[in-house]
């Protein structure tokens, strides 16, 4: 703030470079950020000091730090038990109708794999199938006879739907007026898939 | 098949300047518009695609597209579809003549604003997301050391029963289209096969007269006997023009020789649409 | 930076708020900062006050935004050139009429299935739909009593388009052609072709 000059010419370089370094995931060098700007390194170095001079340690909840030859921007450590709370809440607590949709099915019928529930569903599950695999909430389980990756329920699933076993999965009988043996309901599961899949057309 | 439209010059790019020349039709769309609501060109004896052709003729004709009165024709033929097939599917005659031309131009006219309001809203979507050019939002994941401490979900908060509703919600069957048009056949290709073949042993008739007054199905039904028949060499047919009659006839040389390929009339696939266009028409009456 | 004694006062709040926004991907609403914070939401309201005057558009290369029922940081639309050449991915510009229309139809319906856009628009919405769905833009909801899937819009839509909330999109009937207007559409479908029908004749 003394240099009141300098301040006044690398202001807007300033501001964009802030822009870049928030932007970036990865540490950005003088030498990419004088490319991106198209202004000289010197340029972006004197925008640097004064973006160092803002980002001073105490004054914003954000630091500017130079690490592996590069500049980025992280948060403030004093700020890191209220990040840790943040970031620690149960994600996602709640399943969406796609996801629920897609781990009933896996659930039922495992092993299956994603063609399988693809048609079932009469849309593509891939990015459901995606977040419950990356939960824990189902695993892979080989492959099918035609080579596509087949799908079960892990114990992350028992344990998060506080079931002992499988076997205490709800009674289909309740949804469906007439049950049918497990080989059956595969079957009726695709017929009602292709008959909403023809609907949708 | 019509032949390409003439198109008046000069006019902006209306609908109303769109010159149709069609089977059934010659005049501006405006008018064919008209005179199908108010039931005096018969929707069923319309060729929609010549329709869309006709217009396809003339925006290459003009080299240009103009996109309000390109939305507007696609939202009109959709709805004219919709009506159409509606008709074709009626079971009972009757209901045909339940859509008044007033309901029908209203049900348009709902249409066509519709989509205008929405093409404006899309336009001013575009202009929103024009005026966020720019604005870009940091993408990278919190750092490792703060993403660790993510814990899991307690056990146990998930109920079991979710996942018992979604099965359920698997399980339904969409409710049952309506397939009354296309129902039990209460006649047989057999059937049909003896009547044609006790015709045939008179000699020539026509299609007319092989299924006289009877119902679409039983039409349809005939037109499968009769490719049969075709098929074993007992039977072939002309047509004359597009919707008109169909004359069946033996086949000079029957059971003896399969029909040859390059015959002049009748044969092949051409005879067969040319056949199934007749039984349309015959449908359509 | 002149109003020193609430500077003092919600500086710390406010240096950890910030801290929270640049960490989070999604917009941060009141309660959750407040939650992560353990500060009540008036002391949060109050730090977010002092950030949008430190964010104040102009001033840094970073924007504090009010989206989707939160806030968040963005970047400053003046930097968007050289982020382009640094990120050399340009940001999702412009969409396809159709692609506008079905999104229009979603955000002013939602939720709705396909079958229903695809009546309205007169065309099938199939691919605008698929590439919405894999922008983000819209996300599935659901399903219709007749088993057709239904669409909604997300977070990413309001982000992108730069809304608080979705009332923020002005009344369709606003769009609504006027009564003469109307009247006009009418005449042209239903009497229009007389004159020229009885010349026909």
């Amino acid at each position: 703030m003394s240099a009141v000059p300098a301040a006044v010419d690398a202001a807007p370089l300033a501001r964009t470079v802030e822009a870049l370094l928030f932007l970036s995931a990865d540490p950005l060098s003088a030498g990419e950020l004088a490319d991106a700007t198209e202004a000289g390194e010197a340029a972006v170095l004197a925008a640097l000091a004064v973006l160092a001079e803002q980002y001073a340690p105490g004054r914003r909840g954000i630091r500017l730090r130079e690490l592996g030859g590069g500049w980025t921007l992280t948060s403030d450590p004093d700020a890191e038990d209220a990040a840790r709370r943040l970031l620690s809440r149960p994600r996602l607590a709640t399943l969406t109708p796609a996801q629920a949709e897609t781990l009933a099915i896996v659930a039922y019928l495992q092993p299956i794999s994603r063609p399988e529930i693809t048609r079932i569903r009469g849309v593509s599950a891939d990015s459901a199938t995606a977040t419950l695999l990356e939960r824990g909430l189902i695993e892979e389980a080989g492959h099918s006879q035609f080579g596509a990756i087949l799908y079960r329920t892990g114990i992350q699933f028992l344990k998060l739907f506080g079931l002992r076993t499988l076997d205490e999965l709800p009674d289909i009988a309740r949804w469906d007026p007439s049950p049918e043996e497990q080989a059956q309901l595969r079957e009726r599961l695709l017929r009602a898939g292709e008959a909403r899949a023809g609907a949708e057309r | 098949m019509s032949s390409a439209p003439i198109v008046s010059s000069g006019e902006p790019t209306t609908l109303a300047t769109l010159e149709l020349d069609l089977d059934v039709f010659s005049g501006p769309f405006d008018l064919l518009l008209t005179l199908v609501l108010r039931q005096e060109v018969d929707l069923l004896e319309l060729s929609l695609a010549d329709v869309v052709l006709a217009y396809l003729d003339h925006l290459e004709r003009r080299g240009e597209l103009d996109l309000e009165t390109a939305t507007e024709f696609i939202v009109l033929i959709a709805a004219l579809l919709e009506l159409k097939s509606r008709l074709m599917l009626t079971g009972e005659e009757e209901e045909l003549l339940d859509i008044e031309p007033e309901q029908a131009a209203e049900e348009l006219l709902a249409r066509m604003l519709d989509a205008r309001r929405f093409r404006s809203a899309s336009a001013h979507l575009r202009q929103l997301l024009a005026a966020e050019h720019g604005v870009r939002f940091r993408t990278a994941p919190p750092p490792a050391s703060l993403r660790r401490s993510i814990v899991a979900p307690p056990p146990g908060s998930q109920d079991p029963q979710q996942l018992g509703a979604a099965m359920g919600r698997l399980l339904l069957m969409p409710p049952e289209i309506n397939v009354l048009h296309i129902a039990v056949p209460r006649i047989t290709v057999g059937e049909r096969l003896a009547h044609l073949r006790g015709l045939l042993r008179r000699g020539s008739f026509s299609l007319d007269e092989a299924v006289g007054d009877a119902d679409r199905m039983t039409v349809a039904v005939t037109l499968f006997a009769l490719l049969e028949l075709y098929k074993l060499g007992e039977a072939d047919w002309e047509q004359a023009e597009s919707f008109g009659d169909v004359s069946i006839h033996p086949f000079a040389s029957a059971r003896a020789a399969p029909p040859r390929p390059d015959r002049e009339q009748g044969h092949g696939g051409a005879g067969q649409r040319r056949a199934l266009a007749g039984a349309r028409a015959g449908a359509a009456r």
